[in-house]
């Protein structure tokens, strides 16, 4: 099936995300449509898919043009989605998940929830995915829970399949599944739109690039061309993808965790028995695959989940019982993972994001009374320092771009002395220009002499940052690395595989991966 | 505004769309007002929601005149033979509902028709009376709102605070000016103790507040019928359910010589007013109120107990409701009865979200059911209208106040500048 | 249809006063409780109907609207103004004592001081009800007629107006096993000693009024005496679905004016709207007295209403008993007390 | 460079992981244990004292001996039992388990008879059928309302207006079945009165995104001010036609109705009872297994996702608010033609914030929600009980007795719920 987008444009108000886009994905091919946050890709996709209504131009299926009136048309079109966001409901069985919207019925509009098992366990043999049909989707870890957005637009008999940053949440290891997976649909004759914005990955599969940047379509490219090619592409500049940096210069360890164990709600051990410590002037990465125990260490020394056993050691004083307010006042710095929902508060002004754990502390407060003019200074002033895009420090933070919102929170967390600083996923969200500015921060705060320990998910940002890199599976720590440890050994251990393993399994060639080949390619 | 700003994005953007995992589509609870701050009411005033308002009230009045003229009996009869005499029905109405809204008008601003100038502006100062518990309550439900809590408890909070406000106010014997502070302080802590077990429970076990609020409502309700059967409760010689009256030492001075009314309730409800500004806008611990209203996790990690802030909030809207309570029975009742808060408590919902949790607002809110309030009783007396159309005329104005693009739709209003329809 | 001929003013009733207002404010019941508030408005629309006079009425919902809606009947020139229920007693007294020139009547209760003694207006007559004593034969009555041997009563909100018929009720059931030794005929839902008893809480929640009554149908009692507004339409229901319950009505004939008339064995009557009416009527003849009416047996006020349905099924001896007994009262040979006499 | 911590950490040793020792239930029930023992037993002074608890209501088809006990015997028994089944919770709690749910359950009758014993002993009779009979009927429209509640928050649109629905329908019902002169009519006239307001709240909610709780709140304050009105005006004016009582009859089911305590409680009841049942299983199978529940509770906990599989979310939030606007109303039918009364003002007395809570406290669940409005139900009914047999008990604070055990309930047992996703949020695709 030949898939054309002609002249798309999408326009939200008076702001326009996709501009008369064009776009042909011929059949069986991997359409990489790359391009940095923002630049419109999700906004394209969804309109292909029928949830967005474009203001001008058309979509042509084997040359004849449709109009979708909603994803029910583009699904009988046998077009497929995997949305950035995944579309499963929380509660669901796996199951359900599947059969939603295209329910088998016993007659009467009663489920068949046996015909549904069935059809998950077929795909799931199909393609060696090991999917149980009645595990809860709020219980299943996100690569799973891709695998089931995939089962869905596969039991659909999808012929083009959109998969929109199917990667952000992927070891190497599943990285290299998937690719396999799209390999094999590939050959059964699906055309499929591959959207990322990580390069290495486009250049390992992609048959065919195109790039947008800010709603327009800026360039193709075929995967011969170079990393760097690409990022300028995309960006509009060239950028630096790695980080200058000097080498870290340790101080003493200020800043310990000795047997840190969490216990989720089930009796599960979220974090199991964690120890490590960090030197000022250090900056330690944890890395791990998403849900790996990473978020609940960095939430364990906030304060905001409570560890069953364990010491937090900062400046020589237990913390592990002190409140997060204590915490922050002892000097910890914390950049939240999920900026929306934990580092701002969206209806709030930006002024007053900036305060939002100082608000009650010197100068912004005395008493029980806010200083709003100190506010608003002080917030000019940081502002002005972290380079924040903004037309006036009173509106709402929600109308900041997510770029913006994150240098937000830098600005609030690095604005102050610190003993120690926490940041879980720094740039997520962030585009490529803006993470070159918040990795320089965070390096600036070394060297200031703070302990850093960044959480990350992104090896790039790993390797970019760290002095040392931690490596988290299942809660417990797989152990601590120097940052020249190769690629796929701390694939390996972030899928379980204890560090002196992995480096014999690597060395001897077997787990090497294809996209840690492709960054080999001469660039 | 967006020609005017510099920034390199055309449009500001909405709802936080680009976090990892915030789903766009159904982050706010209300369609998100791109690019604007939320408006003080100076700003709601200057940028035309005024007009929303003053609209969504004349519609509320249409709708009432229809129930008006349609109960009617006079204007049933002219319907027998509407098409033999049309003229009949309409000067019918328009009889029956200008004189039932003069009334209104009446009783509720200035009633040109008194027999003295004194009773000919009476009519302000009640509307000001009634206005003055209501305002009181609505700032606690609002302080609710604000910190995303539901507290439908206002009721039992005012009968709480109404009763230790009055037991405290003729039990005790002290002198002028103290025994009255001493009777109010009793109403407020009885209803932030009120409050505060919602806010208690709430924080400590998770329970719910709407249950727990509705429950404490009616065992407010049947715990002061049960003291009022009590003699050494109500002190009152009587065996009527009601207590002695309070002390004249406890009593709210007046504000204006007799016939006025008017007590040192109003003065508490300004008071109270600027005080819940200040605590929401200008407080460390507003601060906290909001963060947590807004949102309780990036509260939670920015250091502030969420279950300390849901305690306070529910006993501070208990105590501002409490001191609704206090007022009620130290400025106008004098005496606790069971009725002694009406529908205060609910009524006081209405006014909060017609006030948009604002403090300003709900004060508005609050003089405006407040007039009808006071108005309600004149025409009734005086041309027989029931007072439930009040009710009616006062819930549709809340909900059009609430959908300004159907009032803009209804009167053809243009669309303001920087607010898309949707 | 046809449109009426212009005309002149409708022609009045009996006399023309068109210059005299009486007007009359409710309690929280409203002029539909089936109560005291409906029968005082009727009252009034007695007087208008028969004296040709102007009226006006102002039902209250809450507590609040008392002061401001007797306010706004003196607005209005109102001649008398009427309040409706104890509550009204602290608008009403001071309204009283501020307009000299005006009259008041408070019906079901009296004008008392700060500490409850009772006080006299000069321009304010109260209009109170000694319902025990008519309450008394209903007890007697119920007891004599019951065939399981048990009866009962509950009240809507425990106030004096409520708990005056279920004293009395108590003490003519008292006085039927004091007359009848051996069987003892047993009163639930009230203990006058104590007084306490079983309430429905409100005079709204005519399903609860069901649920209760249905307890004590279980519990043996065949005759049933609810004192509480509405809500008692709910025990009618109940006692009708039971098939050999009988219900005690109470203030107007329940034979007229329920639709439960076929179980309702009799009624308490107080006879609110002819003391109104009367009390409109003298003071538009400019005979008003603020002397208290008390409605008794003796004058009327109170009364046991006719059996209706059960006049042939009310022994002759029991019937004459009890016209023994409204004697006796009548006498002062019984007297009827209750803490809640007004 | 090596870290502190060498190589993937040793299984943490287990034992001193453990959750701290939960207490809160064993405390409950040992304080409940001893009440019972000490406070119906040892010391209440009812020795010699017999209750008789009386199963049938006379009429019945198969008659059931009364079941006499000693009091005082009884209570100590019972309070020996319950302290038993509290040391063995407080076991169970050291070693970190739980007993099952029919733990509370047994311990909550037993617990139960004791007290009625207790407080029987005085007058001595506990009249069984027509207490439960009567908490089922005081549960009638919180159940109806709970399940309007219910799939209008299971689809993403919180309902508030419950309280205004019931309302709304027992004035339509009554109205129209007095017109029409036919209590059936009626049973078809309530539910349009609901689906009336839920049209408003889905016109304001879905069309103009207003707060849905903003809605209900004015919605309720606007059923209340339009059926006052009309009842002030149109139906005092002409009763006869407008207001006349009109009652649904008993409709007795053979054989069923005439078994001893069950049948007469649950069998002997008018159609909008069997409705009610009807209601409660077939929402309850529908929601959990059929293609309907599966939609509307996608479109409840995620919308955004049901829209991507081609399911109109708006459309199917309309219907089923309506839909639920609709059971609510027919609820409401309860209070005036299934009660076989006629309309009075605000005759809903508050049941639909109670139905509200029910319907939170049973988590949104039309089993649980039925056990919660039961529950109250059954505590409401108690109390008249208890005041009818003349317990010293004040009357008020016998009618307080439901929403304590209520408050009881929400903060003991049920604590934090989790509300469908997305219900109070409005829904657009873009
Ligand atoms: N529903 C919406 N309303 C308004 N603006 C939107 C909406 N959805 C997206 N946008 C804006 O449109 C632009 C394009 O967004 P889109 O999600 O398509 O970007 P993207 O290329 O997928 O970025 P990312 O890599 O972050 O996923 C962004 O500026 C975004 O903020
Ligand atoms: N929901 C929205 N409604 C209206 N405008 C939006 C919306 N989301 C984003 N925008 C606007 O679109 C622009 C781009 O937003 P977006 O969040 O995609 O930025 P971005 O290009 O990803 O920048 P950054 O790299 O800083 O995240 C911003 O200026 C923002 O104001
Ligand atoms: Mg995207
Ligand atoms: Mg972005």
């Amino acid at each position: 099936m030949k898939l054309e987008l002609s002249g798309i444009t999408k326009r939200f108000g008076s702001f326009t995300a996709n501009d008369s886009i064009d776009l042909v994905v011929q059949p069986g091919e991997i359409h990489a449509l790359l391009g940095e946050n923002g630049a419109g890709k999700s906004t394209l996709m969804n309109v292909l898919y029928g949830l967005y209504a474009p203001e001008e131009g058309e979509i042509l299926i084997d040359g004849t043009a449709q109009r979708f009136s909603g994803p029910g048309d583009a699904v009988a079109a046998g077009i497929g989605m995997v949305h950035q966001h995944f579309m499963l409901v929380p509660v669901f069985t796996v199951a359900e998940s599947v059969a939603l919207g295209y329910e088998p019925t016993r007659g009467a509009g009663m489920l068949d929830l046996r015909e549904a098992r069935r059809r998950v366990q077929e795909i799931s043999a199909r393609f060696g995915f090991h999917i149980d049909p009645d595990a809860v989707i709020e219980d299943l870890p996100v690569g799973a829970q891709q695998r089931v957005e995939i089962i869905k637009a596969l039991s659909r008999d999808a012929e083009v399949l959109i998969l929109d940053e199917p990667t952000a949440v992927l070891t190497p290891q599943e990285t290299d599944e998937l690719i396999g997976i799209m390999r094999q649909l590939k050959e059964r004759g699906t055309s499929i739109v591959f959207i990322t914005h990580k390069l290495r990955e486009v250049k390992a599969i992609a048959d065919q690039i195109t790039v947008i940047r800010r709603g327009r379509v800026v360039g193709t490219a075929v995967p011969e061309s170079t990393e760097s090619e690409l990022a300028g592409l995309m960006v509009g500049r060239e950028v630096h993808l790695t980080t200058d940096k000097q080498a870290s210069e340790p101080g003493e360890e200020t800043f310990a965790v000795e047997g840190l164990t969490v216990v989720g709600s089930g009796e599960n051990l979220l974090l199991d028995d964690v120890s490590l410590s960090v030197r000022r002037g250090e900056v330690l990465a944890v890395a791990g695959v998403d849900g790996n125990g990473q978020s609940e260490l960095a939430e364990a020394i906030l304060g905001l989940v409570e560890p069953r056993t364990g010491t937090i050691v900062l400046d020589g004083e237990d913390l592990a019982h002190r409140s997060v307010k204590e915490r922050l006042r002892a000097g910890i710095g914390f950049v939240p993972e999920d900026r929306s929902t934990d580092g701002v508060i969206g209806g709030f002004s930006i002024r007053e994001n900036m305060i939002l754990d100082l608000y009650d502390t010197e100068p912004y407060a005395s008493g029980l009374s806010l200083q709003p003019a100190t506010i608003r200074a002080e917030g000019e002033k940081k502002v002005e320092e972290f380079d924040i895009r903004l037309s006036s420090i009173d509106h709402p933070i929600s109308t900041l771009s997510g770029g913006n919102q994150q240098k937000v929170v830098l600005a609030r967390e690095l604005g102050r002395p610190l003993r120690l600083l926490v940041a879980s996923q720094p740039t997520r969200g962030v585009d490529v220009g803006s993470i070159e500015f918040v990795h320089k921060r965070i390096i600036a705060e070394r060297d200031s002499g703070t302990p850093c320990l960044i959480v990350s998910t992104e090896l790039d940002e790993v390797y970019n940052l760290a002095d040392r890199i931690a490596v988290m599976y299942k809660g417990r720590l797989m152990g601590i690395v120097p940052p020249t440890t190769p690629r796929d050994v701390l694939g390996l251990m972030m899928a379980g595989v204890p560090e002196d393993e992995a480096l014999a399994r690597v060395a001897s060639g077997e787990d090497a991966t294809e996209i840690s080949a492709a960054e080999e390619d001469p660039a | 505004m967006s020609e005017k700003t510099a920034s390199p994005a055309p449009v500001p953007s909405g709802s936080g769309a680009t976090s990892g995992t915030g789903d766009p589509g159904t982050g706010g609870r209300q369609p998100a007002r791109r690019g604007e701050p939320r408006p003080g009411v100076l700003r709601d005033l200057l940028s035309g929601s005024w007009m929303v308002s003053l609209l969504s009230i004349v519609v509320g009045l249409l709708v009432g005149a229809v129930l008006i003229a349609a109960s009617n009996p006079a204007v049933q009869d002219t319907l027998g033979y509407l098409f033999a005499r049309p003229s009949d029905f309409f000067v019918a109405t328009w009889n029956v509902v200008t004189e039932a809204y003069l009334a209104l008008f009446r009783g509720a601003v200035f009633d040109w028709q008194a027999t003295s100038f004194v009773r000919s502006v009476r009519p302000l100062t009640e509307s000001l009376v009634a206005a003055t518990p209501l305002i009181l309550a609505g700032l606690g439900i609002a302080l609710g709102f604000r910190s995303g809590l539901f507290n439908i408890g206002g009721q039992g909070q005012v009968i709480i605070g109404a009763v230790c406000a009055g037991f405290l106010g003729y039990w005790l014997t002290l002198p002028l000016g103290i025994h009255m502070l001493v009777a109010l302080l009793g109403g407020v802590v009885g209803g932030a103790v009120w409050g505060g077990i919602a806010g208690a429970l709430k924080a400590r076990t998770g329970a719910n507040e709407v249950i727990v609020t509705i429950m404490l409502n009616s065992i407010a309700g049947f715990l002061i019928a049960y003291l009022l059967k009590q003699q050494w409760f109500t002190r009152s010689g009587s065996a009527n359910p009601q207590s002695r009256s309070v002390d004249d030492t406890a009593a709210l001075f007046p504000l204006l010589p007799d016939p006025f009314r008017l007590n040192a309730g109003f003065l508490l409800a300004v008071a109270a007013t600027v005080f819940v500004w200040w605590l929401l806008e200008r407080s460390t611990l507003g601060f906290e109120f909001r963060a947590v209203g807004e949102n309780p996790h990036a509260a939670r990690t920015a250091g502030i107990s969420v279950g300390r802030v849901t305690f306070l909030v529910m006993a501070l809207a208990g105590a501002l409701a409490g001191l609704a309570g206090a007022a009620q029975v130290l400025g106008t009742e004098d005496k606790l009865t069971i009725g002694i808060a009406g529908s205060l408590g609910f009524d006081a919902i209405t006014v909060a979200l017609l006030g948009r949790s604002r403090p300003l607002g709900t004060f508005l809110a609050g003089l405006l059911f407040g007039a009808f309030k006071a108005g309600g009783y004149t025409m009734q007396a005086q041309t027989g209208t029931p007072i439930d159309i009040v009710l009616v005329v006062q819930s549709v104005i809340v909900l059009l106040i609430a959908a300004p693009p159907l009032v803009r739709g209804l009167f053809r209003l243009p669309v303001p500048a920087g607010k898309e329809a949707r | 249809g046809e449109a009426p001929e212009e005309s002149g003013s409708a022609g009045g009733g009996g006399g023309d006063n068109a210059d005299y207002k009486a007007c009359i404010v409710s309690d929280a019941g409203g002029w539909d409780d089936k109560s005291f508030n409906q029968s005082a408005k009727e009252g009034l629309d007695m007087a208008v109907e028969e004296l040709g006079i102007e009226s006006a009425e102002a039902e209250s919902n809450a507590d609040s609207d008392f002061g401001p809606n007797v306010d706004n009947m003196i607005s209005q020139g109102c001649n008398i103004t009427l309040g409706v229920g104890f509550l009204l007693e602290g608008a009403v007294h001071e309204a009283a004592e501020a307009n000299s020139d005006l009259h008041f009547g408070l019906v079901d209760a009296t004008f008392t001081d700060e500490d409850s003694n009772p006080v006299e207006l000069d321009n304010g007559k109260p209009i109170i009800f000694n319902t025990a004593e008519a309450a008394y034969l209903a007890g007697y009555l119920a007891a004599g007629m019951s065939e399981s041997g048990t009866v009962a009563t509950f009240g809507g909100i425990q106030i004096p107006s409520v708990t005056i018929f279920m004293d009395g009720f108590a003490d003519g059931v008292a006085k039927y096993n004091e007359d009848n030794g051996d069987d003892e005929v047993k009163l639930l839902g009230w203990d006058k000693e104590d007084q306490s008893g079983s309430f429905s809480g409100d005079f709204d929640n005519q399903s609860q009024g069901q649920a209760l009554t249905e307890q004590f149908i279980s519990q043996g009692a065949d005759i049933i005496m609810p004192v509480a507004g509405p809500v008692g339409l709910g025990a009618a229901s109940a006692a009708k679905a039971a098939g050999d319950t009988k219900i005690v009505w109470v203030d107007q004939d329940g034979y007229e004016s329920t639709e439960y008339g076929d179980i309702i064995l009799t009624t308490v009557q107080k006879e609110i709207a002819t003391a109104v009416k009367d009390t409109i009527a003298q003071d538009v003849e400019g005979n008003f007295s603020a002397d208290p009416y008390v409605g008794t047996l003796e004058n009327g006020g109170v009364d046991l209403a006719p059996y209706h349905d059960f006049e042939d099924e009310v022994p002759a001896e029991l019937d004459e008993k009890v016209q023994e007994l409204k004697e006796q009262i009548i006498a002062g040979d019984i007297v009827v007390e209750s803490p809640s006499t007004p | 460079m090596t870290a502190t911590t060498a190589g993937p950490a040793a299984p943490a040793s287990h034992t001193d992981l453990r959750a701290p020792v939960d207490w809160k239930f064993p405390v409950v029930y040992g304080v409940l244990g001893l009440v019972t023992l000490l406070g119906f037993g040892l010391f209440s002074g009812t020795g010699g004292k017999q209750t008789v608890f009386s199963f049938s209501s006379g009429r019945d088809f198969f008659h059931v001996p009364d079941l006499t006990v000693s009091a005082w015997g009884t209570s100590v028994g019972a309070g020996i039992v319950l302290l038993m089944m509290a040391a063995a919770a407080a076991w169970l709690a050291t070693r970190r388990e739980k007993p099952g749910l029919w733990f509370p359950v047994v311990f909550g009758v037993l617990f139960l008879f004791a007290f009625l014993t207790w407080a029987g002993a005085d007058t001595g009779r506990i009249p069984l059928t027509p207490l439960l009979a009567g908490a089922l009927a005081l549960s009638v429209p919180l159940i109806f309302g709970a399940m309007g509640g219910l799939i209008g928050e299971r689809s993403g649109i919180v309902n508030i207006a419950i309280e205004g629905q019931l309302l709304a329908g027992a004035f339509l019902a009554a109205v129209v079945a007095s017109a029409l002169k036919n209590p059936y009519a009626g049973l078809v006239a309530a539910p349009i009165a609901g689906a009336l307001v839920a049209v408003l709240l889905t016109f304001f909610a879905i069309r103009y995104w207003v707060d849905q709780i903003i809605i209900g709140v004015v919605l309720n304050v606007l059923v209340v001010g339009v059926t006052n009105f009309l009842f002030s005006t149109v139906l005092t004016a002409n009763p006869e036609t407008w207001n006349a009582r009109q009652t649904l009859p008993s409709l007795p089911i053979p054989l069923l109705a005439d078994i001893p305590v069950v049948g007469p409680v649950f069998f002997n009841q008018t159609i909008l009872v069997y409705l009610m049942y009807l209601a409660v299983a077939v929402i309850h199978v529908l929601l959990f297994h059929s293609r309907w529940g599966l939609r509307t509770r996608a479109i409840g906990e995620h919308p955004k996702a049901a829209d991507t599989v081609g399911i109109n979310v708006n459309r199917s939030r309309v219907v089923n608010t309506l839909i639920a606007g609709g059971i609510a109303g027919l609820g409401g039918a309860f209070f005036t033609i299934g009660s076989g009364l006629a309309f009075g003002k605000e005759m809903s007395a508050g049941q639909g914030y109670i139905a509200l809570a029910a319907m939170i406290l049973g988590k949104w669940s039309p089993v649980g929600a039925v056990c919660a409005a039961l529950l109250f139900g059954f505590a409401r009914n108690l109390g008249n009980t208890l005041s009818t047999m003349g317990t010293p008990v004040p009357s008020d604070l016998l009618l307080m007795l439901p929403y304590i055990v209520t408050i009881f309930a929400v903060a003991g047992f049920v604590g934090r719920v989790r509300p469908p996703a997305a219900a109070g949020k409005p829904y657009s695709a873009q």
